[in-house]
């Protein structure tokens, strides 16, 4: 008997009996001969806890995690502070076990928490309705092609530039199932979408247009301009969004945008290696019968209490099958509770603070490093450099204990020789001020006296 | 004695984290401002900057512990008690997959962090490609899908680049009727049109429907094997034959595989590509609804569409051991269903388990399974239940089987639902209810294995008293449950009039808002 | 409707760890055995063997996780609601401080590792003693106390040795009758006779029934200030002169320092001795009974007789900074109290309070305290309650107060008990009852800095409800609670034939034992 | 305000106006302005969450903790494999954050999490009486003086220096305050207590004998020979015991200890530096009323419910006052939660496995490093050898990853070049070979290519 099933000889025996089997085997009667397995699986045997702690714990120790070196890798996660009431809060098995809340009256943690996620990002964004998550930023974008597609019957996304690579890749797989074809727009010589460029793209055919804010550079995009060129032969605007920046940044539904959807992660989640963070995804109103996934619902029972249930459910594959808006079943709902939790820990001033702290040292660092820059337009955590020889920075960095940032040229040929370096608040002034001092930046390296 | 002298606190209303809201009330300090003060203004155009502050909630630390913990006090779980939640695989989840995902070295790794300085993340990736190779019977596997029914969809995008690869145009995938709702969704995401196979006397496939539908514009025939019902197909080499003979993929549908673990393959069944649910067989938890990981896997022919990246082993030159990298120099892939390299997080909880169980742990976690099941099912067969509550199919299941609640519903006037909900009161989580279709007043019930003989006879104790208590007085179970947080909710009135976010006043000090909170301060805590 | 369909469960009883045991099952699998399979007979002398072996409960992992998260759902606690018990200062635990405990730095580190390599350790506490000693305004610390009665004992042991080093025999110590149960037992245990002091009419020390029994064979005074009535004694400094001019030392027990962070501090008022709980006024988690600390900080005629080791900084010579060792070799310590350095884990978290706080964080910490009890005694001050619950002495309190329940058992025929139990219902924990003595049906009352305004409206509210509701039906409230997991309980009957442990019968599988579940199986889950 | 208070500026006009008082100064206005501190504490400022825990990072940065080296260190507290469902649980709010279960109907988790530590400990002592805790091992060997002294009105304890040093040395410091005289009785060549000076020392005013099983060598010792010379003129056996040992050594209870305390930390605790662990105090019947601490006992409901409370208060501080069998208030109830959570998880045979697999390794080790033995004798989880050179082994070892044990000539001058020998579940015998090579055992060496 493993350490996780109870059933002894004596319960056996007794089970066996009940049933009316001679034996285990009996059971497996209906599987023919032909395709068992008819020996073990070839996996070593079972082993302790401890052997098992030991073993995971020798991988893990092959991985420089982000408390390791002095990263500045960001492109799409952030390794913000995660405050310890996260972790406290989502550990507790109430939270961490549950399946989808399918009983409401014995779920009402759940429904309540999703609901409180919904008001958050809705709040974030300046859309009215959002969902209680999707798996996480690439895929929400697909999603949103995929709500386009069914809005408006057309067959073409025109998507920025500045969409993260990993978002136009999702696009363009998802899009070759719902049969849509997928243009790019160029960003300008300022690392914005060339608004001219995304007017010319869009066509009475075309379906939705996909922008980010802020963009894969770093840059904070005009959002309100880009929807004005991008909506006029009636298409939606799709605006993929960090949900950190949006603290202090014009909210996407404010200016145009129809959807919202964007990576989660920042919002309290692990960094974990890409994953499970959760994926956001908020809309207009009149969207709220074609959005993807759970959503929960305000209602009173029998007795008047008030209470939450799964609402809108015929949107959804379980009840409307192949007519069903999308096919996401299980969500992130986990990583959502971290997200309204740390929203809630920062509060409506923390969010503020924080982003206000974020773009202060993102300034400092960018004319800290004295580096050329890719888009000198208006960042707030993220910017983009050109660097004479990439190869030999990162030997001086790694040597340094440095991971000074992300190689823009694994992506954009255009950039080939472009640094992506994203600043969070666990990036001190010093911590800036040594990176400047291995680019050689003089006077990165002054001001590291005047930190001192 | 009145309801209010037994619970005071009965009477009160639930209020959320924003309405705890104080204006000035903060739970956050930030770290010290060390570089120039410059001005938002000033940096950022106008345009581009927010008027008025998100309304975040305003609360303390310890009320917002207290608000988080005392609603997950609201939540059934796992770690309470029974849940026989049918087809979700509600087994224990082990503390040690909590402990090892949070180190460090798990936790905290960048997704873009070099593969060199990532070899341990690479390595795991690896070996439980490899792990659920060896369980599926297939050769090749990819651990990129977010949860099962993105798996799915990678199955048919995936069945389509193998089919435009070889020129082939195919419009259609089948589906049994028995089959889960996201297979018939996955089928339109990508852009196939469903066609419904039937069930035969016996619960599998009707043959004889298969063959006339499997015609040379069908592209995929997607499959739960053992099925929705519990019962594994006998047939499944005829079924496989007919489909590969029309040029079909065999799409394995791996929610149920908890049932064959070290007993049988999917590979070894003639499907093409598997998915599985790390969050069902694998232990992951359910979070509430997520997160899960969906890999798949796939035979040869199916390979060279895989999505980037590909984790690969490199032979180490030189004596020196092997390497990890990620490759995504792969033409004839179908790009990326996502972000990065997957849930990485669920892939370090399913290898531990893996780890723990072996080879031989995972046949008998299946064994013990359809134990449970057809103990639970034999004694659910009793007189006083089986009049009211027959086995849909009556076969030996595997790891979960149906009931039907037509007996109760027309013998005693008590639903499906009102069985359930009534079950609420017993402290066990009532199974799925109302699937698969096909059979009325379902009820799918699977214990897993990780279940005592003790809780199953309490199920099935539970149950008979309920269906008793019935035969005297239904309404007790048509008003049930009694013993929640809530009662039976207007889910009706909720869709009809949809209210999805929290009404804000014009600032979280205002009276509106206010209001509420005097209400709190009357109770509602 | 009965209380059976309102809630099957509640007719259940609970069963023991032990009880849930079925020979075989298990929970831990044992590493592998790498060395020689020496037989435990060969190697130990057969008399020194255990023959049958201890009778520990057979139960498999998820049902031991079930277990005790069912029984911890059983425990009122802080982070659930309002918990105002007073002397106990139960303040919110940040979680921040569970993280860095568990940091393997700490957590992981043996008590006897070197030195040099626990610099991080010994550098920890003596920082924790250095702002200890800031806020008692006292010059040296001793963290090795294990709690505040340890404290105690260390502080008389102390006086005694100081003492003795005088070459004086002292044999009566001091406590004012409203002094907390462990001041005289601990006088007892260090030696002592308890000679009460009496309190005078405004709750503070009876200066001239002190000064009669100041003689030259008392030791100390023990003293709590503010007092256990909340009372800050006025005459502090007339008292410290008394104690010493009769050569007695001042002991200043530190269970209310919540009250006067950064305000007033006990080496300014003349204490010669200050214990700390560590568990009260610095955030340690009580754990439902423990661990805690007690910390001491003495005057410098005290200092030669601290316990052993202490740590020490040695400064660094030529530009390498300073170091820190345990120092054991001082010829006038009192010795040990306990094994190793003291609870290093309470000193984590106390210290990473001390640095999220800062020193104008602890100022306002004791302000919000003293506020929060003045305003809830204000509260209950107004007509409906205060006929009922007069406060004691009416005074401006400091972080607590004490009512008295006369009034109530008069009127109404509802004793402090009565009330108690009916707070139960209302989901707040009780303040503290019957205590400090002198007091008639004495509540006291501590709701500290980190409650909201509306949590202690809604006491307010549901004291006067529970008042209201005693007029027209004192048997609510003699009868209350009704809605926890038991009620009212027999400790008489605890008392007179005590049963401590489970009984074991032959062997964990037997009848006896599987009677016990199958009352389990029909429900005591 | 700080993240931890809730008073706003709303709140606190609100509240000086209920309380009539016109500013938060007027609520000291009992304070003599002679006493008052008149300054602000002299402390930094308060800091940011994120801040706090990269100094305390910091500081456990500079610690080298049980993974950070192999260790061989035990003495006292060792270090064990600590299953995860013992944080999973022991952190739970509901465990981690109440007072002292004062209220029985809403403290029923917690005190039948104590019934079951009393009867868990009863099964390992072989004692009926086993209280919920005590601060921790030596603090329990001075209570059990204590309880003699006021069973037996004698002023003699006899202890074998077999006992901790951190035990003889905490009862000497109790024994001070309640008057009684602690004597010492030497250990035989063999490493075990000397039976023959034992009956010599006890006398007709000896209250207790105090021995250690195994003792402090590792010594497995006779108690039932020490029980009968020590008891001769009517003293009480007080044995101190580790609890793990006990899985396969005979219980104190059955060979005449009339009382067996010790140190729980082996069981699921951390080594923390050394505290908080829990100590356990147990006893035989006749004590019942006598021992310290708390006790929970099981009774029925006014609805005949089963229950647990705190019985036998009488002997306690707040009830008895000057008259209470100990001053013990709050004790170790959360470690002692993660002590029977543990024992729940070894079970019945996984103690005896576990023990079983120390005594094998202990054993394996012994002869492996090849040096001569302090205590020849039975051993269990730990033994003593005598080293040529100890510091130039110190020297080697760490330079090697090893911490090789404990010193005794830090306590033992009769030892001056004595090394004590811990073996745990987590030293395997790859380690253990490892350090009979540092030790440079030939044999040792040897065995390593056996395993490699
Ligand atoms: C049979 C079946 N298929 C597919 C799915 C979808 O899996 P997921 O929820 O991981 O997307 C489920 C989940 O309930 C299922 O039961
Ligand atoms: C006034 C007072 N003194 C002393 C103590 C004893 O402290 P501890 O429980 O830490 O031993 C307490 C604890 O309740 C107390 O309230």
């Amino acid at each position: 008997m493993s350490r996780y099933t109870s059933i002894t000889d004596e319960d056996l025996k007794a089970m066996l009996g009940a049933i009316g089997a001679g034996s285990l085997e009996d059971l497996f009667a209906d599987i023919p001969a032909s395709v068992r397995l008819g020996r073990d699986i070839d996996l070593p045997p079972g082993r302790s806890e401890q052997e098992v702690h030991e073993e995971m714990s020798a991988l893990a120790a092959r991985n420089r995690h982000a408390d390791a070196e002095t990263s500045f890798l960001g492109a799409g996660m952030y390794d913000h502070y995660v405050p310890s009431l996260v972790d406290a809060l989502t550990s507790r098995s109430e939270f961490l076990t549950p399946y989808t809340p399918y009983q409401p009256e014995i779920s009402q943690g759940g429904l309540q928490v999703m609901f409180e996620f919904q008001t958050a990002i809705s709040e974030l964004t300046g859309l009215p309705v959002a969902n209680a998550s999707v798996y996480e930023g690439p895929s929400a974008v697909a999603a949103a092609g995929y709500l386009a597609k069914l809005e408006t019957r057309r067959t073409r996304l025109v998507a920025s530039r500045g969409l993260h690579p990993h978002s136009r890749a999702a696009l363009r797989t998802h899009a070759a199932g719902y049969g849509m074809e997928v243009v790019e727009v160029p960003l300008n010589a300022d690392g914005a979408t060339d608004v001219a460029a995304l007017a010319e793209a869009v066509d009475d055919d075309t379906a939705a247009v996909f922008v980010q804010q802020p963009n894969f550079l770093g840059t904070v995009e005009d959002v309100g301009e880009l929807a004005e060129a991008g909506k006029r032969t009636g298409a939606l605007l799709v605006c993929a969004a960090d949900p950190l920046p949006l603290g202090i940044l014009k909210p996407p539904g404010e200016v145009g945008a129809d959807i919202c959807v964007g990576e989660g992660q920042s919002l309290g989640n692990r960094l974990d290696y890409g994953g499970p963070s959760f994926g956001f995804f908020a809309a207009a109103e009149r969207f709220i019968r074609r959005m993807p996934g759970r959503i929960a619902g305000e209602t009173r029972d029998v007795d008047g209490r008030r209470g939450f249930v799964l609402t809108l459910q015929t949107r959804e594959q379980h009840i409307r099958r192949e007519k069903a808006t999308h096919n996401i079943c299980t969500a992130q709902a986990l990583n959502a509770l971290a997200g309204v939790v740390y929203l809630s820990w920062l509060g409506r001033r923390g969010l503020v603070e924080l982003s206000t702290l974020m773009l202060r040292r993102t300034h400092y660092a960018r004319q800290a490093l004295g580096l050329e820059l890719i888009n000198p337009g208006p960042v707030v955590r993220e910017f983009a450099v050109r660097v004479p020889d990439l190869d030999a920075l990162f030997l001086r960095a790694r040597a340094a204990g440095i991971n000074p940032g992300y190689r823009l040229g694994r992506d954009y040929p255009e950039y080939e020789d472009g640094l992506l370096v994203a600043i969070t608040e666990r990036r001190t002034r010093a911590d800036i001020d040594h990176l400047a001092e291995v680019v050689g930046a003089p006077q990165g390296a002054r001001q590291k006296e005047a930190v001192g | 004695m009145s309801e209010f002298v037994v619970d005071p606190r009965r009477n009160e209303d639930t209020i959320t984290i924003f309405e705890r809201t104080r204006a000035g009330r903060r739970a956050f300090a930030a770290p010290e401002t060390d570089v120039p003060e410059v001005a938002v203004e000033d940096v950022l155009p106008a345009a581009l900057v927010r008027e008025s502050p998100a309304q975040l909630p305003e609360v303390s630390e310890p009320e917002i512990v207290r608000h988080y913990t005392t609603l997950s006090s609201k939540n059934f779980h796992l770690d309470e008690g029974f849940y026989p939640l049918g087809s979700c695989t509600m087994k224990h989840n082990p503390k040690l997959h909590e402990r090892v995902a949070a180190l460090p070295g798990h936790a905290r790794l960048h997704p873009l962090q070099d593969p060199e300085h990532a070899q341990g993340a690479l390595d795991l990736m690896w070996r439980l490609q490899r792990a659920l190779s060896e369980i599926a019977g297939l050769p090749h596997v990819s651990l990129q899908p977010s949860a099962g029914s993105h798996g799915e969809l990678a199955g048919l995008l995936l069945t389509r680049a193998y089919h435009e690869d070889r020129g082939e145009r195919r419009t259609k995938v089948l589906t049994p009727d028995t089959s889960h709702g996201t297979n018939p969704a996955t089928v339109t995401m990508a852009g196939y049109e469903v066609v419904k196979v039937a069930t035969a006397e016996d619960g599998g496939v009707d043959l004889d429907d298969l063959r006339e539908k499997a015609t040379d514009d069908v592209a995929c025939l997607m499959l739960t094997n053992p099925n929705t019902l519990g019962l594994f197909d006998r047939n499944i080499e005829e079924i496989a034959s007919i489909v590969h003979d029309a040029g079909a993929t065999l799409y394995y549908d791996g929610a149920n595989l908890n049932a064959v673990m070290g007993i049988a393959r999917p590979g070894d069944m003639g499907f093409d590509i598997v998915h599985f649910n790390l969050h069902k067989t694998f232990t992951q938890p359910h979070g509430g609804g997520g997160p899960g990981a969906g890999p798949i896997a796939v035979s040869d022919r199916i390979e060279p569409f895989l999505p980037v990246p590909q984790v690969v082993r490199v032979e180490g030159d030189n004596g020196c051991g092997p390497r990890f990298d990620l490759d995504s120099d792969r033409p004839k892939s179908i790009g990326k269903l996502r972000g990065f390299q997957g849930n990485f997080g669920v892939f370090v909880r399913s290898y531990a388990y893996i780890l723990s169980l072996g080879g031989d742990g995972l046949r008998e976690a299946s064994e013990v399974a359809v134990l449970n099941a057809n103990y639970l099912k034999a004694r659910l067969a009793e007189p006083g239940v089986a009049e009211y509550l027959p086995v849909a199919f009556d076969r030996t299941c595997m790891h979960e089987f149906v009931l039907s609640g037509r007996g109760a519903r027309d013998e005693l006037g008590v639903k499906t639902l009102d069985l359930a909900k009534r079950l609420l009161d017993h402290g066990v989580h009532p199974p799925t209810v109302y699937f698969p279709l096909l059979v009325e007043e379902a009820l799918m019930i699977e214990p897993t294995e990780t279940e005592t003989k003790e809780r199953l006879d309490h199920f099935a104790d539970a149950v008979r008293s309920i269906l008793e208590e019935a035969r005297e007085d239904p309404e007790i179970a048509r008003n049930a449950p009694y013993t929640t947080p809530v009662r039976r909710l207007d889910e009706a009135g909720a869709a009809k009039r949809p209210v999805v976010r929290q009404g804000m006043g014009e600032n979280p000090g205002d009276p509106e808002r206010a209001g509420r909170s005097d209400g709190e301060s009357s109770g509602a805590l």
